[in-house]
């Protein structure tokens, strides 16, 4: 199955990364953002078949690895 | 020989190149803030090492979209000279003044350290001071400098002679574990097909003086006194 | 939720605080009424360990802090001493344990990032910054994550802005397991008529806030830093501060270019405790008070509360009292630099911080009661026992010598750490003259011939065992690494992380590192310019080893003359200097080869530490050796192995150990020792100076071939011990 | 409006944190990884109401800033 994961930052942490493209853009002329937020998207290829298994195997993954929960949030898709 | 060091914000071996620039040039280079409308008519253009805009996003992403870089940009189509080391080279991907892309290094980390270099091509403004051949050592200092190019660019750079440095081992040799950073086939610097542009992640500039552990980078500053004088 | 400023101020809110009772009496009689909430929070965090010193203040008096070079001391952002030319080092260590803990890179980060600005904020362009880590034992499950972390995050940092990291130290100890300590230094260069300080002037110059805006980070970070751990600590997460290297960078950039105008009165970066303590800092320096409109303060997020805006650690902040009517001027500067600008208040003549929001006055404390009359605590304290003497007789000798020597050259002790430095830009500003791997690290002035060398040093293993000689010895070492470059030591800087204040025992130990580190300034004449403490670094009554990190800084005025641990040539002949007892107490070979921790550690003799060190310096000086290493961790032949490895040449060497067991005299860890590489031409001259110096020296081999051969120990190859040498840490770390 | 913007590597460009990632979690013991992609995700806030409008503004961003197109694709949602 196809897993997608995308990890974004928490509420209220600061994202530099995100400030710095907000400030890029105008830069560039596109007006009217208000806000940037850049997060990491992560695709998946496994080989398990059953959607709940997946789901609970890439949570783990998520809190094991692919996200740093101190600062970071995790949301999952399944397809 | 004019020069001109432009810098970004974050920018952060502007200064070594504008020191190594005078020492070698005997002048001080012009020093270009991006947001600066003009360059001023030089022989050639350093884009310097650091994190411009923090390297957010991508490296060299933002830089490569400041208004200066519309005149280097321009500089180069003219033919005029420009070399990115470190983040300039990544600055001049970005623009797409040099094909491909500095991605992040294989072992995901930043590595800074001693390098062996071989001069794959000594026939340009920028390498003629070294033998044909010759294994250099030169400094090399980032975190995203593993170069890639489609097989068709990177056939083409083969074929036209356009590395000008590729990673090698004590012998010469350009082997896979020579490569620091994963780039395919240990390409530490390109040129463009005219031959007026050049970059390179390692740093020239930071070995010119045997205090600084030795003078292998003086060669590259050399090579360009010899053309463009 | 709406926000109350006045709410009732009930006991559990003060405790909540971190407030005892006294301190919240104190706190009552400064204000003369109850405080409200913004005032109680601006209480908590001025008196927190953290930023009042109150269980250390009354030890750090006594040390040292005076020499003709010291232009500043203890008291401002960082230490200040005069290198010549009108030309002034600016330097301060301080740390980031907590924060590491629980987010070791954005923790290390934000460390790297906070010293960097207790420098620049005095004026000077930071140079070079050092690292000092420990970390628990190498099995303990969270360390690998936590050193891969914390080595990026200082690398993700220091490479960003552009200042070279060019050296430290690094520890593996059980009792750091769960309180790592990340200790990060700054070293700058200012002009001497440019230094600038926090203590506000000038009734109604404006109060400037630049940098990045204030978000909701690390409130309570600072009350944070001084609580013990539990186990429920991990599970609260406050909220973790974020670094951004590259506002940091602009903002370097831009409070120098103005710094070089004379528009700045005073300045102050917002650390710990940010806007609550630089500002608090600011006025009571001065003897004035400040007048903030908080709706001023750029803000991150909505709906900001001023006690959320007074305790917030967000980073990349500076406080700046401008002379009248500059301000379109500077902020011309921050424009440039794509900073926050804003005037977010003006100095008063009354003494008192008022912060007014939305209209409403929300807190007025006089300041000078709140920094100056601050708790103060004289906290019971037990004389630390040192460990008993252990008589060499008790350690067994080693089956193989050769075996013994690979085995702790490639422990986790001694190994190379250059998979940490190769994470850090070494090199940016083209001054480094001295990388990692030597005795002491050396930057050029830019321009000049002169230099600074660095070192960072502390044996927790010995202060643990004696802390009176614990500390002597991590101030004796830093001054012996600078020596062994040639330079000459000046101040130092320290930052003294120890357990739980509140236990007698750990006070004692505190007590003890002091008392032996002002025996060392004194008798080196090596003042403490600037320092930090951290306390409280316990977990479930643990503490940890104690750890006075000494920051030493010394001068080369001809930085031509620098030397570094590698021999140069064949036939060069190595004389070592100072006395050899076989001390094995405390030392890592009883640790790595017999799994002990016994034993009282080696004494110093500072008399002796200093006329060999000066010996030792003018033989540098005078060219006539080519290399010098000095001898500590491991002892005699730990040294010359790294001599070996610097080198990558072999060496000979022949010594008589007279009555001492020959382990003993391979491995003690005897104090004020060095090892010289020496022309064949110059030995006599070096043997003859000695002696007449009163100086102990001894020729005990020769470089030669490609072997390192030590007595009847069978000769072990160069690249034996390179391997050897090199490979823990990648090994180690590469293993998930 | 809001848009969010995923940017993947192109198809045969190299994707070392994609590869470091599934090396680690076979470390951590998660076994029938296929393969693995690491790409960025960028959540926009903007002024603009109309979709179309923003549609086209924010693939004007993608050519021009967020993705790099020579190792890069990008692809965009509106909320
Ligand atoms: N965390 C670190 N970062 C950079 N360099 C380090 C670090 N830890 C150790 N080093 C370097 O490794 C070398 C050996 O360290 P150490 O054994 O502590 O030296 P010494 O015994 O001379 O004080 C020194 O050059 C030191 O600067
Ligand atoms: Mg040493």
């Amino acid at each position: 199955m196809k897993a997608r994961v995308h990890i974004t930052l928490k509420n209220g942490v600061l994202d530099p990364q995100g400030k710095a493209i907000k400030h890029a853009l105008s830069a560039l002329g596109f007006d009217g953002v208000n806000d940037v937020r850049q997060g990491k998207y992560i695709e998946l290829d496994l080989a398990e078949t059953d959607p709940d298994k997946t789901q609970s195997t890439v949570e783990d993954m998520c809190k094991k690895l692919l996200s740093n929960t101190v600062i970071e949030n995790y949301s999952i898709e399944i397809e | 020989m004019k020069t001109a060091v432009i810098v970004f914000p974050a920018s952060n071996c502007d200064r070594d190149m504008v020191v190594a620039l005078e020492k070698i040039t005997g002048k001080k280079p012009h020093i270009i803030w991006h947001q600066d409308e003009d360059i001023p008519e030089v022989d050639l253009i350093a884009l310097p090492g650091g994190f411009s805009f923090g390297d957010y996003l991508r490296c060299g992403a933002m830089a490569a979209r400041s208004p200066v870089t519309k005149r280097v940009i321009e500089h180069a189509d003219r033919g005029g000279n420009v070399i990115g080391v470190c983040n300039g080279f990544q600055v001049l991907t970005e623009t797409g003044l040099l094909p491909g892309a500095l991605m992040r290094n294989e072992s995901l980390k930043f590595i800074c350290k001693d390098v062996k270099l071989r001069v794959d091509n000594n026939d340009t403004p920028f390498t003629n001071a070294y033998a044909q051949g010759q294994v250099i050592n030169i400094p090399m200092a980032h975190h995203d400098g593993n170069y890639f190019a489609d097989d068709d660019t990177l056939q083409a750079l083969e074929d036209e002679g356009r590395i000008a440095f590729r990673y090698v081992d004590d012998s010469g040799d350009a082997t896979k574990s020579a490569n620091p950073n994963g780039s395919r086939n240990n390409i530490a610097g390109i040129i463009s097909r005219r031959k007026n542009i050049l970059g390179m992640m390692p740093h020239p500039e930071r070995l010119i003086e045997e205090a600084q552990g030795g003078t292998d980078g003086l060669g590259f500053f050399e090579s360009m006194i010899n053309a463009l004088n | 939720m709406t926000w109350n400023n006045n709410v009732e101020i009930t006991d559990v809110l003060v405790k909540e605080h971190g407030l005892s009772d006294d301190e919240y009496a104190l706190c009552l009689e400064i204000l003369g009424r109850t405080p409200t909430l913004t005032e109680l929070g601006i209480f908590s965090v001025m008196w927190s360990e953290h930023c009042s010193y109150k269980s250390s203040k009354l030890h750090l008096k006594t040390l040292p802090t005076k020499a003709p070079w010291v232009i500043h001391g203890p008291g401002e952002n960082a230490g200040v001493i005069d290198i010549g030319d009108n030309q002034a080092i600016i330097f301060k260590m301080e740390s980031h344990n907590h924060p590491s803990y629980i987010e070791p890179y954005q923790g290390a980060a934000t460390g790297v990032g906070g010293i960097l600005r207790d420098v620049f904020t005095m004026g000077a362009r930071p140079i070079a910054n050092m690292n000092a880590l420990r970390f628990g034992s190498p099995d303990h499950h969270k360390t690998k994550h936590l050193l891969s972390g914390v080595v990026e995050g200082i690398g993700g940092y220091g490479n960003c802005v552009g200042v070279p990291t060019v050296g430290g130290e690094t520890n593996f100890h059980p009792s750091y397991d769960g309180n790592i300590l990340v200790n990060a230094m700054t070293v700058g260069l200012a002009d001497q008529d440019k230094i600038f300080l926090s203590a506000a002037a000038g009734i109604g110059n404006p109060v400037i806030y630049v940098g990045s805006k204030t978000g909701r980070d690390g409130i309570h970070g600072a009350t944070m830093a001084s609580a013990e751990f539990t186990e429920d600590t991990e599970e609260k997460r406050p909220t973790v501060q974020v670094g951004d290297p590259f506002t940091e960078k602009l903002l370097i950039e831009a409070c120098l270019e103005l710094m070089s105008t004379d528009m700045v009165v005073a300045i102050q970066d917002m650390g710990a405790a940010g806007l609550t303590s630089s500002s608090v800092e600011m006025a009571s320096g001065g003897g004035v008070g400040f007048d903030f409109n908080l709706d001023m303060v750029p803000q991150r997020e909505e709906g900001m509360t001023p006690y959320e805006m007074m305790l917030s650690e967000s980073q990349e902040r500076m406080l700046i009292v401008l002379k009248p009517g500059r301000e379109d001027e500077a902020k011309a500067i921050f424009d440039k630099w794509d900073l926050d600008f804003a005037v977010i208040g003006k100095i008063t003549d009354t003494g008192n911080l008022t912060l007014t929001f939305k209209g409403d006055i929300v807190a007025d404390i006089p300041t000078q009661p709140l920094a100056d009359n601050s708790p103060e605590y004289d906290r019971p304290w037990v004389k630390p026992q040192s460990k008993a003497e252990l008589k060499n007789e008790d350690v067994q000798a080693p089956a193989d010598m050769k075996q013994t020597l690979l085995k702790m050259i490639g422990s986790e002790h001694l190994c190379s750490r250059d998979w940490i430095w190769q994470q850090y830009d070494m090199q940016v500003m083209a001054d480094t003259i001295q990388k990692p791997g030597g005795d002491a690290a050396v930057v050029r002035i830019h321009g000049t011939d002169k230099a600074v060398a660095i070192s960072t040093d502390c044996t927790p293993r010995y202060c643990y065992a004696n802390p009176i000689e614990g500390g002597k010895q991590a101030v004796a070492e830093t001054w012996r690494n600078i020596t062994a470059v040639g330079a000459t030591p000046m101040a130092i800087t320290d930052c003294l992380n120890f357990g739980n204040p509140e236990r007698p025992e750990i006070m004692g130990q505190f007590v003890g590192c002091i008392e032996g580190m002002r025996e060392a300034c004194n008798i080196l004449d090596y003042p403490v310019v600037s320092g930090n403490v951290s306390l409280y670094n316990e977990t479930n009554g643990t503490g940890i080893h104690p750890t006075p990190a000494i920051g030493g800084v010394g001068l080369l005025s001809d930085s031509s003359k620098m030397v570094t641990i590698a021999p140069q040539a064949e036939g060069e002949v190595l004389i070592l200097v100072g006395d050899t007892r076989g001390h094995l107490g405390a030392s890592l070979y009883l640790e790595i080869i017999e799994g002990r921790e016994e034993g009282a550690p080696p004494p110093v003799d500072l008399n002796i530490e200093k006329k060999n060190g000066d010996y030792v310096r003018a033989q540098i000086d005078a060219g006539n050796i080519t290399a010098c290493h000095d001898i500590s961790d491991g002892g005699l032949y730990v040294s010359l192995a790294e001599m070996v490895i610097a080198s990558k040449m072999g060496m000979k060497v022949t010594v008589d150990t007279g009555t001492i067991p020959s382990h003993a005299f391979a491995f003690g860890e005897d104090q004020a020792r060095y090892i010289l590489s020496v022309p064949a031409d110059k030995v006599d001259l070096i043997l003859n100076t000695a002696n007449n110096a009163d100086v102990t020296t001894q020729n005990i081999g020769i470089i030669s071939g490609d072997e390192l051969t030590l007595n009847s120990t069978t000769p072990i190859s160069v690249s034996e011990l390179l391997e050897a040498h090199k490979g823990w840490m990648p090994d180690y770390m590469s293993i998930d």
